[in-house]
C-alpha cells in the first residue's frame, strides 16, 4: 500500500479506535476492580448526552467533555449501589443499566436534535505533527485523541505502581484477602466502579463532541458492546486495549475504503470483518496462551462477613 | 515460673452464631505476653470464629475484646492489625495472581506510590532475617504451600504484630516445613511477641505451647499450662472428653494380587518412580510436599496423561483402564482437597453422592433418584455424617462429616485400588480415627497408596512405606524396620 | 445506638419474597409515574393503561403471550449454557441461523404438508442454531478463547450472514428488490391455535420447559450438566465428561434460540427478512437470570417482561410519551427487583453494643 | 357534534431523529392542528410481530385511518386490514394493497436526479461519494437518479458507493463519508437519517448533498442542496378523502409535481447559472417534459437497461436492483 493510503487509513483507524477505546479502558478499570460492567452501552450514552448538553449550554467543550465523564460516574454508581450495596447479581444490572441509559439519554437528549454545540476539531500539535507518517497518522487529531494516548499508560502505570492500583486490584481477584489485609474491598470496588463510569462517560462524550457533533438517538449505536469485549480481548491490560480498539476501528475504516475503492465483495461480507478479525486475533492469542489475567473475582459480590 | 507475663489481650464473653449454628458460647481467653497459646478442639469447635473475631474479621453478638486494659471495637480487620493482631488464617488470604512482595505489602504500602524495587528489598531482609526462604518477585499462585505460609507470615512480620495468631498452621507443612515454623515461633515468643496457635496434633501442642486452652462446641472447658498437662494422651481425653487411644488396631489380612504397578514413570515432575501395591496391602508414600507425590498421585488418578514409564491398575494398561467408565469405578482417589476437588460445594449430600458413583443408579439415560436417595442414606448413616440431612449443601458440613462423606461414596463401590492423599489432614482426633478404622477395613478388598505429610499416621498404618525426594522413590521399607523409620527425616531431605 | 448488621437468611422465603419483589416494583412504578406527571400526565391513568394494554384483554393476554414465546426459547437456552457456567451472550446470533436453517427448508423444499414441513424446519432449525452455538463451545475448549467475546462477536456474523442471504441469493423475486425470501408454503407456517391469535409455538415452548425440567432432574446428563456447572474441577475428578458436556450445554443453547428463530419466521413473519432481529436473545439473558435459570420461573419472567412491553406501548399511545419512556421503565424495575433481592437473601439484625 | 376522527401513525424510529420518522411526522403535527381530529403516533415500533400487534390494536380502538411508514409493515398491515375492513390503512413505500389498504410513495429520485446535478457541477475531481444505508430499491434508485444528473452535466464523473448497513449511526455514517474522501471523492451526496456525511464534509472542507431535509445548519460551509420530504398536502389530502368517504385503495406514487418531494433551497456556493440550470429542469419535470430514467440507460457492465425513448413502467423503477453505468460498487 502506497503511503498516500496507508496514512489517511491509519488516522481513520486512529479516529474511529478512540471512542471504543474510552470505553473499553473504563471497563478494564471497573472489570479490575471485580465488578463486572455490561451496561458500558448505557453509561456511554449517558456520558454522550451530557457531554453535548453542557458543551451547549456552556459553550465550552472542555466543560462537556468533563461533564460527560462525570454523568458517566453517576451511571455507574447505580450499578455499584445495585451490585455492591444490595449485592444484585452484574450481569443483570448491567444489561438493566444499559436499557436504564440508553432510554433516558433518548428521552432527555430529544430537545437537543437537530442543535450544534461547540465540540473539537483538529489540531496540529507542534513539532510531533509534522514528523513523517507518525505526525499524521498520531498528531493532527482533536484533543481527546491525544487525552486518549495518555490514559492507558497511566491506567498500566497505576496498577502497577500506586497503591490504589494494587489494592483495587486486590479487591477483584480476591477480596477476601484484601479484607483479612485490612483493605475495604467495597470501597476500592466503588472506586473501580466510578472511575471506570468515568472513562466509560468520556467515550461517550467524545462520540458527541468530537467524533460527531451532534446529538442524535442512541448515538453509541452498539460501540459499548464493542468495549465489552475488547476487555477480554486485552486480557485485561490497558496497553492491549489501545491494540484492542485499533484493530477494530481499523478494520471497520479499512472494509469502508474497500468499499470506496469499488469492491464486488458483498457488503454483508465486509462489515463482518472488524468483528471476524478480533476474533480470529482473540481465538489465537488465547491459543497460545495468555487468557489467564481474568481477576479472579470479576462477577462475584463481596458477600457481608456476617 | 516467676511473675506471670501481662496480659495483652482479654476476650470477655463473646459470643457468636451463625444463622442457628452456635459457634462461640460466651467465651473468655486472655493472651499473655511472649507465650504460645494452643487452642484445642474438634472440627467446628469454634477456633476459627474465635480467631477471627480477634482478628477484626468477623463481628461478635455479644462480649467485648480488651487491648492492653482499653476495650477496643473492631469493625474490620484494619482495626485489629492497627492494634497489632495479625492472623494467618486456615485457608491463606493471598492474592495469587500478585507476587510474593505485593501481597507482603498489601495493605502496608507505605506511601502513595509503590516502589516494587525496595519492596522486594524489604521483603528479602525481612525473610533472611527470620530464616523464612522466599523469592519476593515470585507469583504466588506458583508457591507451594509451604512457601505461602511463609508469605503469610511475612505479612505479620512486616505488620510488626505484636499478637500472632495460627489457624492449623501445620497442616499442609511437612514435618521439616513444620519443624521450621515451630523454631520461627519460639523465636518470636522470646522477642515478646504473643502467639495463639490453633492445631488438631497433639504432639506439636506438647512440643511448642506454653499454654492450651480446650474449645468444645463453642465453650472453653478447659484452661491449661502446658507443664499442668501430663501426655498426648490427657490433651486428648480433655478435647473429646472420652477415652482415646491413639494407636491403630490392624488385624493381619492376606495380601492378594498386585493392583497397581507403576515401573519407571517419568514426567511432569517425576523422574522415574517404580512401586507395585498388592490387594490388603497399604503403601504409605512420604515425602516433603512438592516432591513429586501430586503428579504421581494425579497419573495415577488418570488426572494427568503418563509421559513416559508404564502403569497398571488391575491389570489393565493406564490407557485401557481409565477408557471404560466400568473400570474407573474400581479406583477411588480421596483427594487432599475435599471441598474443591471431591464434592461440589453447592449440591446437596444425595447428588454429591452421585458424583462418582453410577453402579445401578441409572437405567438407560434415566436418573434412579430414589435409589440414589436409599444409598446415600445409607452410606451417611453408616459413616456418620452429621448432620446427615441428604437435602443440604455440601458446603454447610464441617471438613471431618465432608471427609466421611467422601469415604463413604469412594468405598461404597467396593474399589480395588484407593489412593488417599492426606486423609486426616485438619481432622480432629476422633474423626481421624474413624477415617483410619474405614481405611484399614478397606484393604481387605483393596490395596491402598496412602499419601500423608503425617508420619505418625504413615507408620501406624502403612505396611510397607516409601519416601519420596525430588520425583524419586528413594527408599521403601518394611515399617517394622525401625531403622530405617528412625532416618526417614534425613531421607525425606535427600540427606541419605 | 442501633447497631445494624448484615445477616444471610437461614431459610428462603415463600410469600414474603413475592411481597418483596411487588414493593420493588411498585417503587419503579412510583418513579416512573413522577416522570409521568414531570410531563404534565396523570400518573394513575398512566399505570392504569399500562396494566390494561398488558393484561386487560384476552386480547392482550395472548399478545403477551404471542411476544414471550420467542422469549422463552430463547432464556431456556441460555439458562442451559449458564447452569455450566458458560456465558452464551450469542443466543442472538443463535437465533439468526436458527431461522435461517428454517427458512432454507422452507424455500428449498416448498409445497409439503405441515407435518413433513414443520418436522423438518424444526431439525433445521435446531441444528443451525445448535451448531452456531457450538462455535464458541469449540474454541473455548480447544483454544482456551473466553465465550463472552466470542458469541457476541458472532452475533454480528450472524447477522450479517442472514443479511447476506435475504439481500443476496435468498432474495424474493417477487418482492421488487426488497431483503426478503419469498413468502413460506403453507405447509412451512406454524398455525394459529383454533381461534385465538395464538400460535402453536407456544406449545413448543411449553414442551420445551418440560423436556429440560425433566432433563436436569431424571437424566444422568442432566445431573452431570449440573455438577459440572457447580464445580469444574469435581467433575474433571469425577471423570465427568466435562468437555462433551460442554458441547452439548451449547448445542441445546444454541438450538432452543433457534426454534426462537424458527417460530418468528414461520409463525409470525411467514419468511426471512432482516427486521426478524429485535434483540430477543440479549432480552433473554436478563430473563433467565431473573428466573434464577428456573424453567418455571423463566415462563413467568418472560410473559412479565412481554407484558411490560406490551402495556408500555398503550401507555406510548394513549399518552403520547415518547418510546424511551418504556425503556426507562424498563431498566427501572429490573434494577429495584435486584435491589429487592437484597431483602430476600438478607435481613437486618440488631447487634447488641459490646 | 360530529364524532372525531382517529388518525394513527406508525414509525419505525423514534421521531426525534431529522430524519425518515421526522419528516412524516411534521404532517402528522399540521394534521393535529385541524379540529375535528384525534391523531396519535407510535414511534420506534420494530417490523415485524411487534407492528402487527400494534395495528391490530389500533383498529381494535376503532381508528379510521392508520399510516406506517416503514416498508417492513407491508404484510403485517395487510393481514390486519383484511380483518379490519372499516379502518383504512396506508402504507408508505411497500407494493400490497388490499380493499381497505393503499399504498403511496414519494418520486425522491426526481429530486435526487436534480441534486446530481449540482453535485456533478460542483466537483472538481470528477468524483462523487454517495453513503448510503441498505441496499434496497429506493436507495438503489436514488443512487442511480443521482448519477444521472451528475452525468447530465459532467458524463466525466463518477459516483462511489459504501454501505454502511444502518439508518442511523452518525459516527459510522461519518467514517463511511471519510473513505469516500480518502479516496478522491470531493462532493459527499447520502441516504442515512443522520447528518454525519455533512460533517464529514464540512471537516474537509469539501461539499455534501443532504437528504430527508434541509441540513444545510449541521454544516453550512459544505451543504449544497438537499432532496427532501413534503408529506403535508399528500396526508392532508388523504384525510379528507377517508372523511368524505371517497377514500379507493389506490397505489400513489406523487413526485415533484405534487410536491411530496422538492429540492431545499439552494446554498450560495452554487453558482447562478448552475442554479438556473437545476431549477430549470425541475420545471421540466414538474410539468412532464423530462422524464429522469428515460433510455437510454446502461448498467454497470454497459447493457442497456432501458431502451433509447423507452420510459420504465413503475413497477420496474419500483424493484431496481442494479447501478446504472457510472456508479462504482455493488447493489449486494
Ligand atoms: N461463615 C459461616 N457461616 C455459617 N456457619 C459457619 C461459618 N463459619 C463457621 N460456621 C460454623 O460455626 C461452627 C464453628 O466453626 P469454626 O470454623 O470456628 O470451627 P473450627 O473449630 O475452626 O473447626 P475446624 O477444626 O474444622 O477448623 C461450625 O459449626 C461451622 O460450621
Ligand atoms: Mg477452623
Ligand atoms: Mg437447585
Amino acid at each position: 500500500m502506497t503511503p498516500d493510503i496507508l496514512i489517511p487509513l491509519l488516522a481513520a483507524t486512529v479516529q474511529s479506535g478512540t471512542p471504543i477505546l474510552f470505553a473499553t479502558l473504563g471497563a478494564i478499570f471497573c472489570e479490575k476492580s471485580g465488578v463486572l460492567n455490561l451496561g458500558v452501552e448505557g453509561i456511554m450514552a449517558v456520558g454522550a448526552l451530557a457531554g453535548f448538553s453542557i458543551s451547549l449550554a456552556t459553550g465550552s467543550p472542555w466543560l462537556g467533555f468533563l461533564a460527560g465523564g462525570l454523568a458517566g460516574v453517576l451511571a455507574g454508581s447505580i450499578h455499584g449501589l445495585v451490585c455492591l450495596g444490595f449485592l444484585g447479581n452484574q450481569v443483570v444490572s448491567g444489561l438493566a443499566l444499559t436499557i436504564l441509559g440508553v432510554g433516558m439519554a433518548n428521552y432527555l437528549g430529544t430537545p437537543l436534535i437537530g442543535m450544534n454545540a461547540p465540540g473539537f476539531g483538529p489540531v496540529d500539535v507542534p513539532i510531533l505533527s509534522t514528523l513523517p507518517f507518525v505526525g499524521p497518522v498520531f498528531f493532527q487529531h482533536d484533543p481527546l485523541v491525544f487525552v486518549s494516548y495518555l490514559i492507558p499508560v497511566g491506567m498500566w502505570y497505576f496498577f502497577r505502581y500506586t497503591r490504589a492500583g494494587l489494592r483495587l486490584r486486590s479487591a477483584g481477584e480476591n477480596p477476601d484477602a484484601a479484607q483479612a489485609a485490612g483493605i475495604s474491598s467495597v470501597n476500592y470496588r466503588w472506586m473501580g466502579v466510578m472511575a471506570g463510569g468515568f472513562f466509560m462517560g468520556l467515550g461517550g462524550a467524545y462520540l458527541s463532541l468530537a467524533y460527531t457533533h451532534m446529538w442524535a438517538n442512541h448515538l453509541t449505536a452498539g460501540r459499548g458492546w464493542i468495549a465489552v469485549a475488547l476487555v477480554i480481548f486485552a486480557f485485561w491490560n490497558p496497553l492491549r486495549a489501545v491494540a484492542g480498539a485499533y484493530l477494530f476501528g481499523g478494520v471497520m475504516a479499512f472494509q469502508f475504503r474497500l468499499q470506496a475503492s469499488g469492491t464486488h465483495i458483498p457488503s454483508s461480507f465486509l462489515l463482518m470483518l472488524p468483528y471476524a478479525l478480533t476474533l480470529s486475533v482473540l481465538v489465537f492469542s488465547s491459543w497460545r496462551g495468555g487468557s489467564s489475567a481474568t481477576p479472579q473475582a470479576l462477577g462475584v459480590n463481596i458477600e457481608p462477613a456476617d | 515460673m516467676t511473675q506471670p507475663a501481662k496480659t495483652v489481650i482479654a476476650l470477655e464473653g463473646i459470643s457468636k452464631s451463625f444463622g442457628t449454628v452456635q459457634a462461640n458460647r460466651d467465651i473468655c481467653l486472655s493472651i499473655r505476653q511472649g507465650t504460645v497459646k494452643a487452642l484445642l478442639g474438634e472440627n467446628g469447635a469454634g477456633k476459627s470464629t474465635l480467631m477471627s473475631i480477634l482478628a477484626g474479621r468477623l463481628q461478635p453478638d455479644a462480649g467485648r475484646i480488651v487491648v492492653d486494659g482499653v476495650p477496643r471495637r473492631f469493625a474490620s480487620a484494619k482495626d485489629a492489625i492497627d492494634a497489632g493482631i495479625g492472623m494467618v488464617y486456615q485457608h491463606f488470604k493471598l492474592v495469587e495472581s500478585m507476587t510474593v512482595a505485593e501481597n507482603v505489602f498489601l495493605g502496608q504500602e507505605g506511601g502513595r506510590l509503590l516502589k516494587p524495587r525496595e519492596m522486594e528489598t524489604t521483603v528479602k531482609e525481612l525473610a533472611v532475617s527470620h530464616s523464612l526462604d522466599i523469592d519476593p518477585a515470585a507469583r504466588v499462585s506458583d508457591l507451594s504451600m509451604g512457601e505461602k505460609q511463609r508469605v503469610e507470615i511475612l505479612k505479620l512480620l512486616l505488620r510488626k504484630s505484636r499478637i500472632l495468631i495460627f489457624d492449623e498452621p501445620t497442616a499442609v507443612l511437612t514435618p521439616q516445613e513444620g519443624d521450621q515454623l515451630f523454631k520461627a515461633l519460639a523465636l518470636m515468643a522470646e522477642q515478646g511477641k504473643s502467639i495463639v496457635f490453633i492445631s488438631h496434633k497433639l504432639g506439636e501442642v506438647m512440643r511448642v505451647a506454653d499454654e492450651v486452652a480446650i474449645l468444645r462446641k463453642g465453650e472453653i472447658i478447659e484452661e491449661k499450662e502446658i507443664a499442668d498437662v501430663g501426655s498426648q494422651d490427657d490433651l486428648a481425653r480433655m478435647m473429646v472428653g472420652r477415652e482415646t487411644i491413639l494407636s491403630v488396631v490392624k488385624d493381619e489380612v492376606e495380601e492378594g494380587e498386585v493392583v497397581l504397578d507403576v515401573d519407571n514413570l517419568a514426567g511432569n515432575g517425576l523422574k522415574g518412580v517404580s512401586l507395585s501395591l498388592r490387594r490388603g496391602e497399604i503403601l504409605g508414600i512420604v515425602g516433603v510436599a512438592g516432591n513429586g507425590q501430586k503428579p504421581l498421585v494425579e497419573t495415577i488418578c488418570g488426572l494427568q496423561v503418563p509421559e513416559r514409564g508404564e502403569i497398571s491398575i488391575l491389570g489393565h494398561t493406564w490407557k485401557s483402564f481409565f477408557s471404560k467408565r466400568k473400570n474407573r469405578e474400581t479406583l477411588s482417589y480421596i483427594p487432599e482437597d475435599r471441598i474443591g476437588l471431591a464434592t461440589c460445594p453447592s449440591l446437596n449430600l444425595s447428588d454429591n453422592f452421585l458424583l462418582t458413583t453410577r453402579k445401578g443408579f441409572r437405567r438407560g439415560p434415566w436418573l434412579r433418584r430414589k435409589r440414589v436417595e436409599n444409598e446415600s442414606k445409607n452410606v451417611v448413616d453408616r459413616y456418620s455424617v452429621l448432620p446427615g440431612l441428604l437435602s443440604s449443601q455440601a458446603r454447610h458440613l464441617s471438613g471431618g462429616n465432608l471427609q466421611k462423606l467422601v469415604l463413604g461414596r469412594e468405598f461404597f463401590r467396593n474399589p480395588g485400588l484407593i489412593v488417599a492423599e492426606q486423609p486426616t489432614q485438619g481432622l480432629d482426633i476422633a474423626t481421624a480415627k474413624a477415617i483410619w478404622a474405614h481405611l484399614v477395613s478397606a484393604r481387605e478388598n483393596a490395596g491402598i497408596l496412602l499419601v500423608t505429610g503425617d508420619l505418625n499416621e504413615a507408620f501406624s498404618l502403612s505396611d510397607r512405606v516409601a519416601v519420596m525426594f525430588e520425583g524419586r522413590i528413594v527408599d521403601v521399607f518394611d515399617v517394622a524396620d525401625t531403622d530405617k523409620r528412625d532416618r526417614v527425616g534425613l531421607m525425606m531431605a535427600g540427606a541419605a | 445506638m442501633l447497631d445494624l448488621t448484615i445477616r444471610k437468611r437461614p431459610e428462603t422465603l415463600g410469600w414474603t419474597a413475592a411481597l418483596i419483589y411487588c414493593g420493588a416494583v411498585v417503587m419503579s412504578l412510583v418513579i416512573s409515574a413522577g416522570m409521568l406527571l414531570f410531563q404534565g400526565n396523570s400518573p394513575m391513568e398512566g399505570l392504569w393503561l399500562l396494566l390494561q394494554g398488558a393484561f386487560g384483554s384476552t386480547y392482550a393476554i395472548e399478545d403477551c403471550l404471542i411476544k414471550a414465546i420467542p422469549i422463552y426459547l430463547c432464556s431456556l437456552g441460555v439458562a442451559i449454557a449458564f447452569r455450566l457456567q458458560i456465558w452464551n451472550i450469542g443466543a442472538e446470533g443463535q437465533f439468526a441461523f436458527g431461522a435461517i436453517g428454517a427458512t432454507w427448508v422452507a424455500i428449498s423444499f416448498p409445497g409439503h404438508s405441515a407435518w413433513v414441513m414443520i418436522p423438518a424446519m424444526m431439525a433445521a432449525a435446531f441444528l443451525f442454531g445448535g451448531l452456531w452455538g457450538v462455535i464458541p463451545a469449540v474454541l473455548k475448549l480447544k483454544a482456551k478463547a473466553n465465550e463472552i467475546i466470542v458469541t457476541l462477536m458472532l452475533n454480528y456474523i450472524a447477522i450479517l450472514f442472514l443479511d447476506y442471504l435475504v439481500y443476496g441469493p435468498w432474495k424474493s423475486p417477487d418482492s421488487f428488490g426488497f431483503p426478503m425470501t419469498q413468502e413460506f408454503s403453507a405447509g412451512a407456517v406454524i398455525g394459529k391455535i383454533g381461534e385465538t391469535n395464538l400460535n402453536w409455538g407456544l406449545l413448543i415452548c411449553v414442551l420445551s420447559g418440560l423436556v429440560i425440567y425433566v432433563f436436569f432432574r431424571f437424566t444422568l446428563m442432566g445431573f452431570e450438566l449440573k455438577a459440572s456447572g457447580e464445580n469444574v474441577r469435581a467433575a474433571r475428578y469425577a471423570r465427568l465428561p466435562y468437555e462433551r458436556l460442554v458441547i452439548i450445554s451449547m448445542l441445546l443453547s444454541g438450538a432452543f434460540a433457534g426454534w426462537a428463530g424458527f417460530v418468528e419466521a414461520s409463525a409470525t413473519l411467514n419468511r426471512l427478512q432482516p427486521t426478524i432481529m429485535v434483540g430477543y436473545g440479549y432480552t433473554a439473558i436478563v430473563v433467565a437470570w431473573l428466573a434464577r435459570l428456573n424453567p418455571f420461573y423463566i415462563g413467568i419472567s418472560s410473559f412479565l417482561l412481554a407484558g411490560l412491553r406490551v402495556g408500555v406501548e398503550n401507555l406510548q399511545l394513549e399518552l403520547q410519551v415518547p418510546a424511551a419512556f418504556g425503556e426507562i421503565m424498563e431498566g427501572l424495575i429490573l434494577l429495584t427487583i435486584l435491589a429487592g433481592t437484597f431483602f430476600v437473601n438478607y435481613r437486618f439484625a440488631r447487634r447488641q453494643r459490646p | 357534534a360530529e364524532k372525531k376522527m382517529k388518525v394513527g401513525f406508525v414509525y419505525v424510529s423514534p421521531v426525534g431523529d431529522a430524519g425518515w420518522s421526522y419528516a412524516h411526522d411534521v404532517a402528522r403535527q399540521a394534521i393535529e392542528a385541524l379540529p375535528d381530529v384525534e391523531v396519535k403516533y407510535l414511534e420506534a415500533v420494530n417490523e415485524g410481530a411487534d407492528s402487527e400487534r400494534v395495528f391490530l390494536n389500533m383498529a381494535r380502538k376503532k381508528y379510521d385511518l392508520i399510516f406506517g411508514t416503514s416498508f417492513g409493515y407491508m404484510d403485517p398491515m395487510l393481514k390486519v386490514s383484511k380483518r379490519f375492513p372499516k379502518t383504512v390503512f396506508m402504507h408508505c413505500s411497500g407494493y400490497k394493497t388490499s380493499e381497505n389498504m393503499g399504498n403511496y410513495f414519494g418520486r425522491m429520485y426526481q429530486a435526487r436526479y436534480l441534486s446530481g446535478m449540482v453535485a456533478g457541477s460542483m466537483t472538481k475531481s470528477n468524483v462523487l461519494g454517495y453513503v448510503a444505508a441498505f441496499p434496497i430499491p429506493e436507495v438503489i434508485r436514488g443512487i442511480n437518479a443521482f448519477t444521472l444528473g451528475v452525468q447530465a452535466v459532467n458524463p466525466e464523473a463518477e459516483v462511489r458507493v459504501v454501505w454502511t448497513k444502518t439508518w442511523y449511526d452518525p459516527a459510522k455514517e461519518k467514517e463511511g463519508a471519510k473513505s469516500l474522501l480518502d479516496v478522491g471523492a470531493d462532493v459527499i451526496a447520502q441516504h442515512q437519517d443522520s447528518p454525519g456525511p455533512q460533517e464529514a464534509a464540512q471537516e474537509r472542507g469539501v461539499y455534501s448533498i443532504g437528504y430527508n431535509t434541509d441540513m444545510s445548519s449541521f454544516a453550512p460551509k459544505s451543504h449544497l442542496v438537499a432532496p427532501i420530504w413534503n408529506w403535508t398536502p399528500f396526508y392532508m389530502e388523504v384525510l379528507k378523502s377517508v372523511k368524505d368517504g371517497s377514500w379507493k385503495s389506490a397505489s400513489t406514487w406523487n413526485g415533484l409535481a405534487e410536491g411530496v418531494v422538492d429540492l431545499s433551497p439552494m446554498s450560495d456556493l452554487v453558482p447562478a447559472d448552475v442554479q438556473a440550470r437545476v431549477l430549470a429542469r425541475r420545471d421540466e419535470i414538474k410539468k412532464g417534459g423530462y422524464v429522469v430514467f428515460s433510455g437510454p440507460v446502461k448498467d454497470q457492465a454497459g447493457t442497456v437497461r432501458i431502451a433509447e425513448g423507452a420510459v420504465p413502467a413503475d413497477g420496474a423503477l419500483l424493484g431496481m436492483d442494479w447501478f446504472v453505468q457510472g456508479v462504482v460498487g455493488t447493489t449486494k
